[in-house]
C-alpha cells in the first residue's frame, strides 16, 4: 500500500514536470505578450516592463524561475489584474464551485435515479426514453445550449436573469441576497447538469444493469428480501462503488470551473476570468491558471485510486 | 534411462509478492515447491491434484510457457530452459499443449482451417499447397467434418472444440503432449468422447502425454503413471495398480475416499479431511498436509519428509510410510 | 403419504436470438418431506431452469414460466401473488447455488448477509439476529464464528463459503432445501465435507432437498429419488438403488456407461456419439433418437410418454410400451 | 440467473449449415436490427450527401455579398434566411457542414493512427518503449482538453497563420489532444489480449512476432477501433465548434458550423435574429447524436459478448 502511493506520488511528479514544461513553452514561445500588445506604452517603457517581469532573460532561465516560484505558491503576477494569480484565483474561485458543486449534487441524484429505475424497469418505454435522453444530453454543444436557454428563458419569457450572478445595483442582504444568487444560478446549473447527467447516467444504468445480473443478487432474491432491499442495498451498493472513483475525476471540474457556461452566463469565477485572460493575453494568469488545473487533475485521480481503495473491501488490505 | 522423453528435475516456480516501501519481494508464492519426476517414451503420465496444487503451473513451466525458477527440464536430452527464443521456437513443433477452455485458446477471429494451418506455414514444414489436404486430413483424425473448415470458433459445441484443440496440437506430428485439463469444461457423454479421441491417437502415432486432471476417475482409465501434488509438491508417484489399489500416502488415501462412486449404498469407510488447503504462499512448515493429515505426528511439523523411493518406481513423501 | 413438492406439466420457455427454447418441457416432479430427489442431467438439459421455475425467480428478460401447476405444501406457487412467494422463499423455500464465491455480496459481512432472511422473515430485532446468525456459522462447521461474521467474503475460502451459503439456506428452518450443484466448483476433499453437511442438515431438521448435479456419483451419494432430464423433458423417474442397478432409458443406460469409475476399469469407454440438439429447432420426435442406439421408427416421428410402470419407476421411452401404443 | 442465461447460451448452437460465414457480415446484421444505430447512420449519410452536393443545387453558392438582403428572415426564397452579408443561411449552413466534417473526420483519422499505433507499440513491447510513450500521453491528460485546445488556439492566433491554413492546423490540434486516451485503451486492450490463452496457444505453436502481431493481436484490436474511430468523429465536431465559436479554430471567411454561431455574440443578431445561430447549433447537435447512437450500434454488433 505505502509503496504503491510513493510510486503513484512519482509519477504524479514526474506528470507535473512535464505538464509545467508544456505548459511554460507554449506561452513563452508565443509571440507577443500583455507588454507588447499594449498601445499605450512608449518603447522604453517596455523594455522597462519586460525588466521588471523579467521577460528579457533567457527562455530557460525563465522556466526556472517561474518553478522556483510555484514551489513557493506564487504562480505569477497577473498582469492585467495587477495582482497574484493565487490570490486572484481565491477572488473567483468560490463562485465556480458554487456552480459546480450545485450541479454536481443534481447530475448525481438524478443519475443514479434513473440509474436505479431503469434496472427495475428493464425493456420497458421508460428505458428507451433514458436511452435516447443519454445519447442526446451527451450530443448538446455547450455554448449553444447556453445560449439558446438565454434567449428562450431570459430575453424571450423573462422567467429568468441572463447573466451574471447578482442583480446588477442590488445593495440586499440575507435571504434576499441569497435567493437572488439562486434565480441567477439557475440556468447555468440547468446547463451544466444537463451536461454531464448524460455520461454519468448511462454509467450508472450499464453498471446496475450489470449488476442485477450477478449471481449475488439473485441470492439477495432467493432469500425473500424486498425488491427494494435487493435494488438498493444489494446491488446500488455495488454499483456505486467504482462510481467513487469518477467522484475524484470530478475535483479539476469542481475547482477548474464550467470554462463555457461561466462565460457564456457571464458567471464571475475562474473559467470566466480564464477567457478574460484570454482576450488581452494575460500569460502569467493563464499559465497559473493551467497548471493549476493540471495539479488538480492528478491529485483528482490520485485521490480516485485512494477512494476506490477505502471503499471496496476487496482491495482495502492488499 | 534413455527411454525418457521428458526429465523434470527438482523444478521450482515461485512468484515473488512485493511489498513494503521500495516494493522488496517479502516472499514468495510457491506454486511449484522442487518436483521431480520423468515420463517415458510412449506412456501417459497424469498429474493429480486439487486446485492451487500446482500441477497447470508444473505443465506450463515444462514447457516453458512460463520461466523456471530453479531446476531443469530436459525434454529428449535438451534443457529446454537453456534455449535461446529461436532454439525454443524451433522446438515448438515437438512439444505441443492443450488447454482446459477450448474457447479461449482459440483466437475468435480466425478461421478453424487457418488456426491448424497456421503453424505448418510459419514453421516451414509443408508447402502452402499441401497445407489445407493436412488440415482436412487432420481434422478427420479428429471427427471434425470438411466443411468446418471455414467456421469460426463460436460455431461449435464445447466438445468440437475441444477436438479443434486436440488437432492443432497434433498437426505437427509432436512427440510430447501436455493436456491440461482437457476434459474439465466437458459434459459426461462428451467427456468419454474426448477420452477416447486422446487413446486413438496415442495409439496412432505413439505419442506421450502428460495428462493433467483433477478427475481421479478420467486420470485412473488414462494414464500409466500417476503422480499427486499437493501445495506444489508431489506426495507420491507410482503406477497406475499401485497407486489405486493401494495408496501410500494420507493425502492420496483422503483423495481417493473423497470420490463419490456411482454405487448408491456401497458404504465406505471415508476419510473426510477437515479444513481448506493452506495458501501456497505461507505453507505450513515440515509437510505441507500436517495441518490436514488425519495421522499427524510431531516429526511431521517438523521436518519435511524426503520424496523416496519406497520400492520400484514408487516415490511417497511421508514420515509414515 | 403426501407429497411436499408436486410439480406438474410445468413449462418454462426461455427467449433467444435463434428462437424459443423449452428449458423446461412438461415436468413432473415430486419430493416427499424428509426426501433428497436429485435432477440429474448435463449442461442445458433444463435442471437448473427447474429449480428457478420452482422459486419463481426466472427472470422476465430470460424466459417465463408457460404452463403447469408447481404445488407445494398444499398451494399452487404459480397461483401465490407476487409478495406472498416473497416471503415464502428463504423461509420455507431455500437456495443455494453452485458459484458460492459469486453468490455473495461481495461489500457485505458475512454476519450481515445471514442475519438479512432472519430479520425479514422471523422478525427477530437485530441483536437476536446476529445471536442466531453466529449459532449458525457454527452450527455449519466454522469456527471462530464471531470473527467470521465481520469478515468479507473475498476473505474466505469457496468451501467455507459454501457453508455460509447453507447457513444462509438454512437460517429461517425451510422445508423444501434446493441446491443447484453446490458442490461442482469446489475440490472434492471439500465436495466430500459439504456432502457430509448437507446430509447431516437432513437427517437432523428432516429438511426435504432437491440437489440438482451432473455428477452420477454425487446422485448415488445423495439421492433417494433420481429425475433424469435430457433437452428439457424428464426421461426417467426411479428410486436410486434401481436405477444404478437396472438403468431403463437408453440414454440413462449411455450416461451411466460413459463415465469412467475409479477401481473399474474398462479398455474403452463407451461414448454417446453426437451432441444434444438445438433447443430451437426440436421436433416432434424423441429428442434423444438420434443419438440412440436402440432407436425405432416411431422414435422419429413422435414423442414417448412418460410412463408410470407401476414400480415406482417411470420411463419416457418406446421401448417400455406395448408393442400396440408402439404401432398406432 | 447467470446460470439460467448460461445454460440457453449453451444449448443454442448454430448448427445450420450455412457456407462460409463472415463475421462483419454477421456484425452488419447485429447492426441493422439496431434501430436508433440504423437512423443514426443513415442520417448521417443524408447530412452527408446534402453537405457535399447540395451547394451545388443551390443559387447562392456563391457567397456573394448583397446588400439588398442583409439580415432577412426565412422566406421562401431563403428557406433559413440571410446573413448580415446578406448570403443565404442554408447554402452557407451546407458549406460549414463540409468543413465541420471534414474536420472532424480527418482529425479522426488521424488521431486514431497516432494513438493505435502508439498504444500498439507500447502494449506489444511494453519495457522502456511504454514507459515513454504512456507518460508522454499522461502529460498530454493531465491538462483539461478545452483550456490545452483554447492555449494552442491562442498560440495559434499569436503566430499570425493565414486562415487558410488555419483549419490543417485545427485538425493537428484536435488529434493531439484525441491520441493520448485512444492509446491509453489501445495499450490496455493489447496487455489483455497478450495474456489471453489463444496468445498463449500461439506461443505454443511456435509462431513468429510478425504473425502474432498482424495475424493474432491486431484483427482483434479492429472492432475496439471502429467504435472509438466513430465516437471520436462526434468528439472533435464539437470541440471544433466550441473553438470556431470563440474565434481560436478556425476562422471566417472559410464557414463552419461553430463559426456561424459568432453571429450570437452581437446581441441584436442574438435577441432578434435568432435565425443567424440556431441552425448551425442544431446541426451540430443532430450530427453529434447520430454519431453516438451509431457508434453504440456498432459497440454492440462488433462486440456481442461484451454487453446484452
Amino acid at each position: 500500500m505505502t509503496s504503491y502511493f510513493l510510486k503513484r506520488v512519482f509519477y504524479m511528479a514526474l506528470t507535473l514536470f512535464g505538464a509545467s514544461i508544456l505548459i511554460f513553452f507554449l506561452y513563452a514561445l508565443t509571440p507577443g505578450d500583455f507588454v507588447d500588445t499594449s498601445p499605450k506604452l512608449t518603447a522604453e517603457r517596455k523594455l522597462e516592463l519586460k525588466a521588471m517581469y523579467g521577460l528579457d532573460k533567457p527562455v530557460v532561465e525563465r522556466y526556472f524561475i517561474w518553478m522556483k516560484n510555484a514551489f513557493q505558491g506564487d504562480f505569477g503576477y497577473s498582469l492585467q489584474y495587477q495582482q497574484p494569480v493565487m490570490s486572484l484565483l481565491n477572488d473567483y474561485i468560490w463562485n465556480s464551485f458554487l456552480l459546480a458543486i450545485t450541479s454536481t449534487f443534481f447530475t448525481w441524484l438524478i443519475a443514479i435515479s434513473i440509474g436505479v429505475l431503469s434496472a427495475a424497469r428493464q425493456h420497458s418505454w421508460f428505458d428507451a426514453l433514458v436511452t435516447i435522453g443519454v445519447f442526446a444530453a451527451m450530443s448538446l454543444p455547450v455554448f449553444f445550449v447556453g445560449l439558446l436557454f438565454i434567449k428562450l428563458f431570459a430575453v424571450d419569457a423573462k422567467l429568468f436573469p441572463a447573466g451574471g450572478m447578482m442583480t446588477i445595483g442590488s445593495k440586499e442582504a440575507g435571504f434576499a441576497y441569497a435567493w437572488d444568487v439562486v434565480q441567477h444560478m439557475f440556468l447555468p446549473v440547468t446547463v451544466l447538469t444537463l451536461l454531464s447527467v448524460g455520461t454519468l447516467t448511462r454509467y450508472f444504468r450499464t453498471n446496475m444493469l450489470e449488476v442485477i445480473q450477478q449471481d449475488f443478487v439473485r441470492t439477495a432474491r432467493a432469500k425473500g428480501l424486498k425488491e427494494k432491499v435487493v435494488l438498493h442495498k444489494h446491488a446500488l451498493r455495488n454499483a456505486l462503488l467504482p462510481a467513487i472513483t469518477l467522484l475524484g475525476f470530478e475535483l479539476p471540474a469542481l475547482f477548474g470551473g464550467a470554462i463555457i457556461t461561466e462565460k457564456i452566463f457571464n458567471w464571475p469565477g475562474v473559467g470566466q476570468l480564464y477567457m478574460q485572460a484570454f482576450s488581452v493575453r494575460d500569460y502569467p494568469l493563464l499559465m497559473g491558471f493551467t497548471m493549476f488545473l493540471a495539479i488538480l487533475t492528478v491529485i483528482g485521480n490520485l485521490s480516485a485510486d485512494l477512494l476506490y481503495r477505502v471503499a471496496d473491501p476487496r482491495v482495502r488490505l492488499k | 534411462m534413455d527411454s525418457n522423453l521428458l526429465e523434470v528435475r527438482r523444478l521450482k516456480k515461485y512468484y515473488p509478492i512485493t511489498g513494503g516501501l521500495f516494493g522488496r519481494t517479502i516472499g514468495h508464492v510457491k506454486a511449484v515447491d522442487d518436483v521431480s519426476f520423468s515420463i517415458q517414451k510412449g506412456e501417459t503420465f497424469g498429474l493429480v491434484g486439487e486446485s492451487g496444487s500446482g500441477k497447470s503451473t508444473t505443465g506450463r513451466t515444462i514447457l516453458r510457457l512460463l520461466e523456471k525458477t530453479e531446476g531443469e527440464v530436459r525434454f529428449q536430452g535438451i534443457d529446454v530452459h537453456a534455449l535461446n527464443r529461436q532454439e525454443l521456437r524451433a522446438l515448438r513443433p515437438r512439444m505441443q499443449y492443450i488447454f482446459q477452455d477450448p474457447y479461449s485458446s482459440l483466437n475468435p477471429r480466425v478461421r478453424i482451417g487457418e488456426a491448424l494451418g497456421e503453424a505448418l506455414l510459419d514453421h516451414g514444414l509443408l508447402p502452402q499447397t499441401q497445407v489445407r489436404e493436412r488440415v482436412l486430413e487432420v481434422m478427420a483424425l479428429c471427427g471434425l467434418a470438411p466443411y468446418h473448415v471455414d467456421r469460426y470458433p463460436h460455431e461449435f459445441s464445447g466438445g468440437q472444440r475441444q477436438r479443434i484443440g486436440i488437432a492443432r496440437a497434433i498437426m505437427m506430428n509432436p512427440d510430447f503432449i501436455v493436456a491440461d485439463e482437457p476434459v474439465s469444461a466437458l459434459d459426461v457423454s462428451i467427456q468419454a468422447q474426448i477420452i477416447n479421441l486422446f487413446a486413438e491417437l496415442q495409439e496412432q502415432r505413439k505419442l506421450t502425454y502428460l495428462f493433467i486432471s483433477h478427475d481421479l476417475s478420467v486420470v485412473e482409465h488414462l494414464c500409466t503413471r500417476i503422480g499427486v501434488m499437493y501445495l506444489g509438491s508431489l506426495m507420491e508417484l507410482a503406477p497406475r495398480d499401485e497407486l489405486f489399489l493401494e495408496p501410500l500416502h494420507p493425502y492420496t488415501k483422503a483423495l481417493l475416499s473423497s470420490v463419490p462412486l456411482p454405487i448408491p449404498k456401497k458404504k465406505r469407510e471415508r476419510i473426510v479431511l477437515q479444513g481448506d488447503m493452506p495458501s501456497p504462499a505461507n505453507p505450513p512448515a515440515g509437510c505441507k498436509f500436517h495441518t490436514r493429515c488425519p495421522y499427524v505426528k510431531d516429526i511431521c511439523r517438523q521436518e519435511v519428509p524426503a520424496f523416496r523411493e519406497v520400492s520400484t518406481d514408487r516415490f511417497v513423501a511421508c514420515h509414515l510410510v | 403419504m403426501n407429497a411436499l413438492v408436486e410439480i406438474q406439466n410445468l413449462s418454462t420457455y426461455f427467449k433467444s436470438e435463434q428462437g424459443v427454447v423449452k428449458a423446461v418441457d412438461a415436468l413432473e416432479l415430486r419430493v416427499h418431506e424428509g426426501e433428497t430427489v436429485c435432477i440429474v442431467g448435463e449442461s442445458g438439459c433444463g435442471k437448473s431452469a427447474a429449480a428457478m421455475s420452482l422459486m419463481r425467480l426466472i427472470p422476465e428478460a430470460v424466459g417465463s414460466i408457460v404452463s403447469g401447476e408447481i404445488w407445494f405444501a398444499g398451494r399452487d406457487l404459480r397461483k401465490v401473488s407476487k409478495e406472498e412467494m416473497r416471503k415464502l422463499r428463504g423461509n420455507e423455500l431455500a437456495m443455494i447455488f453452485q458459484e458460492p464465491m459469486s453468490s455473495l455480496n461481495p461489500v457485505l459481512t458475512i454476519g450481515e448477509q445471514i442475519m438479512e432472511p432472519i430479520m425479514e422473515h422471523q422478525g427477530l430485532s437485530k441483536k437476536a439476529a446476529q445471536a442466531r446468525a453466529i449459532e449458525l456459522i457454527e452450527l455449519v462447521g466454522i469456527p471462530r464464528a464471531k470473527e467470521i461474521a465481520k469478515s468479507y467474503p473475498y476473505e474466505l475460502s469457496g468451501g467455507m463459503l459454501q457453508r455460509i451459503m447453507i447457513a444462509i439456506a438454512i437460517s429461517c428452518n425451510p422445508r423444501l432445501l434446493i441446491a443447484d450443484e453446490p458442490t461442482t466448483a469446489l475440490d472434492v476433499t471439500i465436495q466430500a465435507q459439504i456432502l457430509d453437511l448437507l446430509r447431516k442438515i437432513k437427517d437432523e431438521a428432516q429438511t426435504a432437498i432437491l440437489f440438482i448435479t451432473h455428477d452420477l456419483g454425487v446422485v448415488a451419494e445423495m439421492a433417494d429419488h433420481v429425475v433424469v432430464m435430457y433437452a428439457g423433458k424428464v426421461v426417467e423417474v426411479s428410486p436410486v438403488v434401481e436405477l444404478f442397478e437396472e438403468p431403463k432409458h437408453p440414454y440413462t443406460q449411455g450416461l451411466l456407461r460413459s463415465k469412467p469409475v475409479l477401481n473399474q476399469r474398462r479398455a474403452k469407454l463407451y461414448s454417446i456419439p453426437g451432441q444434444v440438439p438445438n433447443p430451437t429447432t426440436l421436433g416432434e420426435s424423441c429428442y434423444f433418437h438420434d443419438r440412440c442406439d436402440q432407436c425405432l421408427d416411431i422414435c422419429r416421428v413422435k414423442q414417448p410418454p412418460l410412463r408410470d410402470g407401476g414400480d415406482g419407476r417411470k420411463v419416457a421411452c418406446w421401448l417400455y410400451e406395448e408393442e400396440s401404443v408402439r404401432g398406432q | 440467473m447467470a446460470s439460467t442465461v448460461s445454460e440457453v447460451a449453451e444449448v443454442t448452437r448454430p448448427e445450420q449449415v450455412a457456407l462460409r460465414s463472415s463475421l462483419w457480415h454477421e456484425a452488419f446484421l447485429r447492426l441493422k436490427k439496431k434501430r436508433l444505430a440504423m437512423v443514426g447512420l443513415v442520417f448521417l449519410l443524408v447530412m452527408a450527401v446534402v453537405c457535399f452536393i447540395g451547394p451545388f443545387f443551390s443559387p447562392y453558392a456563391s457567397g456573394k455579398i448583397n446588400t439588398a438582403m442583409i439580415n432577412k428572415p426565412p422566406s421562401f426564397s431563403h428557406w433559413l434566411g440571410t446573413d448580415s452579408l446578406g448570403r443565404d443561411i442554408l447554402t452557407r449552413l451546407m458549406q460549414a457542414g463540409r468543413i465541420s466534417l471534414t474536420v472532424g473526420i480527418a482529425s479522426m483519422v488521424l488521431s486514431v493512427s497516432i494513438g493505435a499505433l502508439l498504444g500498439a507499440l507500447a502494449g506489444f513491447y511494453r519495457g522502456w518503449v511504454d514507459q515513454v510513450i504512456m507518460r508522454v500521453a499522461d502529460v498530454l491528460m493531465t491538462i483539461p482538453g478545452l483550456p490545452l485546445l483554447f492555449i494552442m488556439g491562442a498560440v495559434l492566433s499569436e503566430w499570425k497563420i493565414p486562415t487558410d491554413y488555419r483549419i490543417y492546423i485545427v485538425m493537428v490540434m484536435l488529434s493531439l489532444i484525441g491520441w493520448p486516451g485512444l492509446a491509453r485503451m489501445v495499450r490496455s486492450q493489447m496487455l489483455t489480449l497478450r495474456e489471453s490463452e489463444f496468445m498463449q496457444a500461439a506461443e505454443v505453436l511456435g509462431l513468429r512476432d510478425r504473425r502474432k502481431l498482424f495475424f493474432h493481436l491486431l484483427p482483434n484490436l479492429t472492432p475496439l477501433l471502429i467504435v472509438v474511430a466513430t465516437l471520436n468523429v462526434g468528439g472533435a465536431i464539437l470541440s471544433e465548434s466550441v473553438l470556431s465559436y470563440f474565434g481560436l479554430g478556425v476562422v471566417p471567411p472559410t464557414p463552419t458550423w461553430g463559426n456561424m454561431m459568432d453571429a450570437a455574440n452581437t446581441l441584436i443578431d442574438f435577441q432578434k435574429r435568432p435565425w443567424l445561430w440556431v441552425p448551425p447549433g442544431i446541426a451540430i447537435f443532430a450530427t453529434v447524436i447520430s454519431i453516438n447512437l451509431l457508434g453504440d450500434g456498432l459497440r454492440d454488433a462488433l462486440d456481442p459478448k461484451q454487453k446484452r
